[in-house]
């Protein structure tokens, strides 16, 4: 079968790999601040924006430049949270109100990006950097793509473990749970939750450097890979842990699918068909009962 | 002084899309991001008459909405099922899709080349090639949606809007049918922003899907917000100040390609700020 | 004031917003003793224990621990050995009973010490021991409120603060909830602040009490006192 | 005539009975004290009756027509039943006046849309809140009242909807002593013109001066109706309240 179905495949898998970080960052936060966070998006552009500021200088190799994006968009989805959120939920804002703050502070932070790096695409990677591609399967994937596969399996183990097997992490689900209970047995809820979003903030921030390391990184695709995260941390089933992991590869590949007999700009629209569906059936389904 | 009615061309425009989802926000609580859809579909049925047929411009209008008209009821049927953040998602899952068919049915809207060559309207051999006729056109079309929605707003229908938008359970437990509500308030707010689309097109005479995209929806929604919810002359204010803001800046001497981002900038700040300080915007009087 | 009372409240006022919740309350409660908080809805008894446990501001007034002033600020209290079973919150329904066990014990470092804590505890609720693995929010109103006493008794907390124990139960489960009460006072000497309205429940567990209407302690010492003076008008209120 | 039938009701939250086995009359034209003890299940039961929550299992029958659709009971206003809420759930950022006009509104959509100022809406609208003399505030925004007028402008909004059956979720909490008087004369002039009336109250006072008629229920189940004076004396009634040696004393 040499069609290009296993080429799609493989683009699936590396795009799921890149979802899942998103899907996975955004699902923490979500369950901690019940609110969907556009701001999220902004982070991811942080990271990404950050690592090719360090490389484009060489003031740091790729290594060192991928971390120092990881961590200051850690801080900045800290500082966020600390500056904006906090004090918006302390007056007891709806989550409504948070939503549409979290639309301001992604405007501000894309005007920002392109007004120091402007609308450009970005890749990470300088062209005269041989790109090694090997072929399995009928299908080309290169080395790049190789280490995102392999960061992303990395990430999700050290997640999987810090918020499965720690006391952290099941303080953190019953925070999620019910934050007032939490805070009336005598936990410090808005400690725990600025560790988890500093956490999420840096994976989601990892996204962003991925996504620029494969495809490129422009300042108005940072809101699209950020809807992607949610469609697949809902799809995916938000309530278990490991469920965003398993809707971000399921539409990572049925975007790379679906686009073998339509053309490459259905993506976005495939992605949104699929979460529609599933809220109409997961509707349907309650009402049922 | 041709800038001058450049701007207010732009303002009854972007007024008109303010207005409406003021109306579906800070009147019903609904937080729809399909707005840029319907505002391209206006856009899009008067552009393909307008170049392909000889319609005249008002027909043009009128076809925008009746198109609208039954996808609006159809999209309202399906958004409706959600509760608000779900809500919030599906109406902007439905605004990627609408905008998603607006770049591929290359056939129908010609994708992302978009559509050019859209003529001025002729009315009442009045011809409105000249923008200051234009700019009357605009005015009109503003001051009659602005007459209605004011007159929405007064009736008792307006009243059970702002209760569904309270606390819809009690509304419908007075025997109101709260979801034909919602559906007839999305089917108006919706055909108020096909009638912006045929001004757009009509006066730009080119249109492209780019400015039907998620981002115009939520440019909308922070004109709305700013302006006010709940207060249709906050609208106003709000579009006036989006209008002018990037006047002031090249004014004061900010080059003109960063003037646009600084606009998004300061808009997303005092959305921040507002959040804080007065969630009913400036002149509102809903608090989200 | 005696200094060997555990907790001592020296003219406490505290306000929800506006609203004056706690007018002048003073209060004690002795090492190994049960103390009770009685009066009618909405007269500030949870008020009380959330001021106590720091979820809401002193407006004026002194708490004092072991005759120590100290400003209660609510997640450090279980350093302080003070747990709090409120109303509304007891429970993470969405958790099963194991794990709400294991964050009764989240102040506690060392797993295998929690470990330990919550089988010394199911000796005290082996009716708990057939739920473990059972989403706590499925759990019968009795269940829950088992549950809720377990998992503030795993920090070895010196106070317990309980709201309204027995609200939803029925009268046989009730008086279960009151025997266990009585258990834990007598077994681990921990002191408690129970407000209720089960008048006949409550008389069986402690003599002693305050009784409070909107926000004042109009009354406080021995039960019958204050039920001579405040029959008719407690439950007719 | 029995206005409201009721007949053995269930519902369960998670594995609790909240109500087991429910069952009870309400007569036309009476009013009825509904009494127990916190989370005895009595809110539960009037918000299964006015479709707040689904009805696990049990029917009910409301002049004589069983409720099949149980969707279909949200819309209290088809059944001619009116609410009121123990946390009054009332339109915070509306003024008190459109509070009240609204359940004088046309209810379909179209002829509200026509429905502009009406003099018949607002003459009645100022009768009834110059009875619970809420006239003053009516131009007030509904959130901005305390605790108690909001309760009031709730119990206002019951009379102006002039339903044959009319429940208070304890409509006295929150009040002063000369509003609670003016609420228990509204309530027996609504005896008087014929309404149906159930109040679910812990201020024995207002239910033995009030209530032809109780019910006393008490962890999901009904333990005793009968006349209020007969009701409230008998000592596993008291039992339930405040306990058996306390009150033998």
């Amino acid at each position: 079968m040499n069609s290009i179905l296993p080429q799609l495949l493989i683009n699936g898998i590396v795009a799921g790999s890149i979802y899942t970080l998103i899907a996975l960052s955004y699902n923490l936060i979500f369950k901690l601040t019940k609110f969907s966070n556009l701001a999220h998006g902004g982070v991811l552009m942080i990271g990404s924006y950050v690592a090719l500021y360090l490389t484009q200088n060489s003031l740091a190799n790729l290594w060192i430049s991928g971390l120092v994006g990881m961590v200051l968009a850690g801080c900045g989805g800290f500082i966020i949270e600390k500056t904006t959120f906090l004090p918006l939920r302390k007056k007891g804002a709806s989550s409504m109100v948070l939503f549409i703050a979290s639309l301001g502070v992604m405007m501000i932070i894309q005007a920002i990006i392109v007004i120091i790096f402007s609308n450009q695409s970005w890749n990470l990677l300088s062209i005269d950097t041989i790109s090694v591609t090997y072929s399995i399967f009928g299908g080309l994937i290169s080395n790049t793509q190789v280490l995102i596969l392999l960061i992303d399996v990395i990430a999700i183990l050290i997640l999987t473990a810090l918020f499965k097997l720690t006391l952290f992490g099941k303080i953190v689900k019953a925070i999620g749970d019910d934050a007032e209970t939490a805070k009336v047995i005598g936990i410090d809820t808005e400690k725990y939750t600025g560790i988890v979003v500093f956490i999420a903030s840096s994976i989601v921030g990892l996204a962003g450097i991925l996504i620029s390391l494969d495809a490129g990184m422009e300042p108005s695709i940072g809101l699209g890979f950020l809807f992607k995260g949610i469609i697949a941390s809902i799809i995916g089933g938000a309530n278990n842990f490991l469920g965003p992991v398993v809707g971000a590869f399921f539409l990572g590949l049925i975007e790379n699918v679906g686009i073998w007999k339509l053309r490459g700009e259905w993506k976005d629209v495939i992605a949104f068909v699929v979460l529609i569906l599933y809220l109409s059936f997961r509707k349907i389904k309650t009402l049922k009962e | 002084m041709e800038y001058l009615i450049h701007l207010a061309i732009l303002l009854s425009i972007y007024a008109i899309l303010g207005i409406s989802l003021n109306l579906l926000l800070g009147y019903t609580g609904l937080i729809s991001l399909t707005h840029a859809s319907f505002f391209g579909m206006g856009a899009y049925v008067t552009a393909l008459l307008l170049v392909h047929t000889k319609t005249s411009f008002l027909l043009s209008v009128l076809l925008g909405v009746i198109l609208v008209m039954p996808i609006s009821t159809f999209l309202g049927m399906i958004s409706d099922q959600f509760n608000k953040n779900d809500y919030m998602l599906v109406s902007l899952g439905l605004n990627v899709i609408i905008f998603g068919l607006f770049n591929n049915l290359s056939n129908l809207t010609n994708g992302a080349l978009g559509i050019s060559g859209i003529p001025r309207p002729v009315l009442f051999n009045i011809d409105f090639s000249s923008n200051s006729n234009y700019l009357l056109l605009a005015l009109v079309l503003l001051l009659l949606i602005y007459l209605f929605s004011h007159y929405i707003v007064r009736t008792s229908f307006g009243r059970v809007l702002k209760t569904i938008r309270e606390d819809e359970n009690v509304s419908k437990s007075f025997g109101f049918n709260t979801r034909y509500y919602k559906l007839v308030i999305f089917v108006i707010t919706a055909s108020m922003a096909a009638v912006s689309g045929s001004l757009y097109a009509s006066y730009f005479s080119y249109i492209d899907p780019s400015s039907f995209s998620v981002t115009t929806s939520m440019l909308i929604l922070s004109i709305t917000i700013i302006g006010g919810l709940a207060s249709l002359p906050g609208t106003l204010i709000g579009t006036l100040f989006f209008i002018l803001f990037p006047e002031l800046l090249r004014f004061v001497g900010i080059p003109s390609e960063e003037v646009f981002q600084l606009r998004q900038l300061m808009f997303g700040l005092i959305i921040v700020l507002l959040m804080m300080h007065r969630p009913q915007g400036f002149m509102g009087k809903y608090k989200l | 004031m005696k200094n060997n009372s555990l907790l001592n409240l020296d003219n406490v006022t505290a306000n929800y917003g506006s609203f004056k919740a706690l007018d002048r309350v003073s209060l004690t409660v002795g090492e190994g003793e049960i103390a009770l908080l009685l009066g009618p809805n909405g007269s500030g008894k949870s008020t009380v224990l959330k001021t106590i446990f720091g979820l809401l501001p002193i407006v004026s007034g002194k708490i004092s621990l072991h005759g120590l002033p100290f400003k209660p600020v609510s997640f450090e209290m279980p350093m302080n050995s003070f747990a709090l079973v409120l109303q509304g919150q007891k429970i993470f329904p969405g958790l099963s009973t194991h794990e709400n066990l294991e964050i009764g014990g989240f102040s506690i470092k060392s797993k295998e010490l929690v470990d330990k804590r919550i089988s010394e505890v199911l000796d005290i609720f082996p009716m708990l021991i057939k739920l473990m693995e059972i989403k706590a929010g499925l759990l019968s109103g009795g269940e829950q409120q088992m549950l809720a006493l377990a998992r503030s008794l795993i920090a070895n907390p010196k106070i317990i603060l309980l709201d309204e124990p027995t609200l939803g139960l029925s009268p046989k489960i009730a008086k279960e909830v009151f025997h266990k009460i009585k258990e834990i006072n007598e077994l681990n000497k921990v002191s408690f602040l129970i407000a209720d309205h089960n008048l006949n429940l409550l008389s069986f567990l402690s003599r002693r009490g305050y009784y409070l209407e909107s926000g004042k302690v109009t009354l406080c010492g021995n039960l019958d006192k204050i039920f001579e003076k405040h029959f008719l008008k407690m439950i007719m209120k | 005539m029995t206005m409201i039938k009721i007949h053995n009701l269930r519902k369960r939250f998670g594995r609790a009975d909240v109500v087991n086995n429910f069952s009870a009359e309400i007569f036309k034209n009476t009013i009825v004290g509904f009494v127990g003890p916190n989370g005895s299940g009595k809110s539960t039961v009037i918000n299964l009756l006015t479709g707040v929550e689904t009805i696990d299992h049990g029917d009910i029958y409301i002049s004589d027509i069983l409720v099949k659709n149980k969707k279909k009971l949200i819309n209290n206003y088809s059944f001619n039943i009116s609410r009121t809420y123990q946390d009054p759930r009332i339109f915070d950022q509306m003024s008190v006046l459109e509070n009240v006009l609204i359940v004088l509104n046309k209810r379909k959509v179209l002829s509200s849309f026509f429905e502009t100022k009406k003099p018949f809406n607002s003459s009645k609208v100022e009768e009834v809140l110059r009875k619970v003399d809420l006239w003053g505030k009516r131009s007030a925004l509904a959130g901005d009242l305390s605790y108690g007028q909001r309760k009031i402008l709730e119990f206002a909004r019951v009379l102006a909807m002039d339903t044959r059956i009319c429940i208070f979720d304890e409509p006295f909490a929150g009040l002063f002593a000369e509003m609670k008087l003016i609420v228990s004369e509204l309530i027996l002039d609504l005896k008087a013109s014929g309404k149906t009336v159930v109040l679910i109250e812990h201020d024995m006072d207002q239910i033995v001066k009030l209530a032809d008629y109780v019910l006393v229920m008490n962890a999901g189940k009904l333990i005793a109706k009968g006349k209020p004076s007969k009701i409230l004396s008998r000592n596993d009634i008291l039992d339930i309240y405040i306990g058996k040696d306390l009150h033998e004393k």
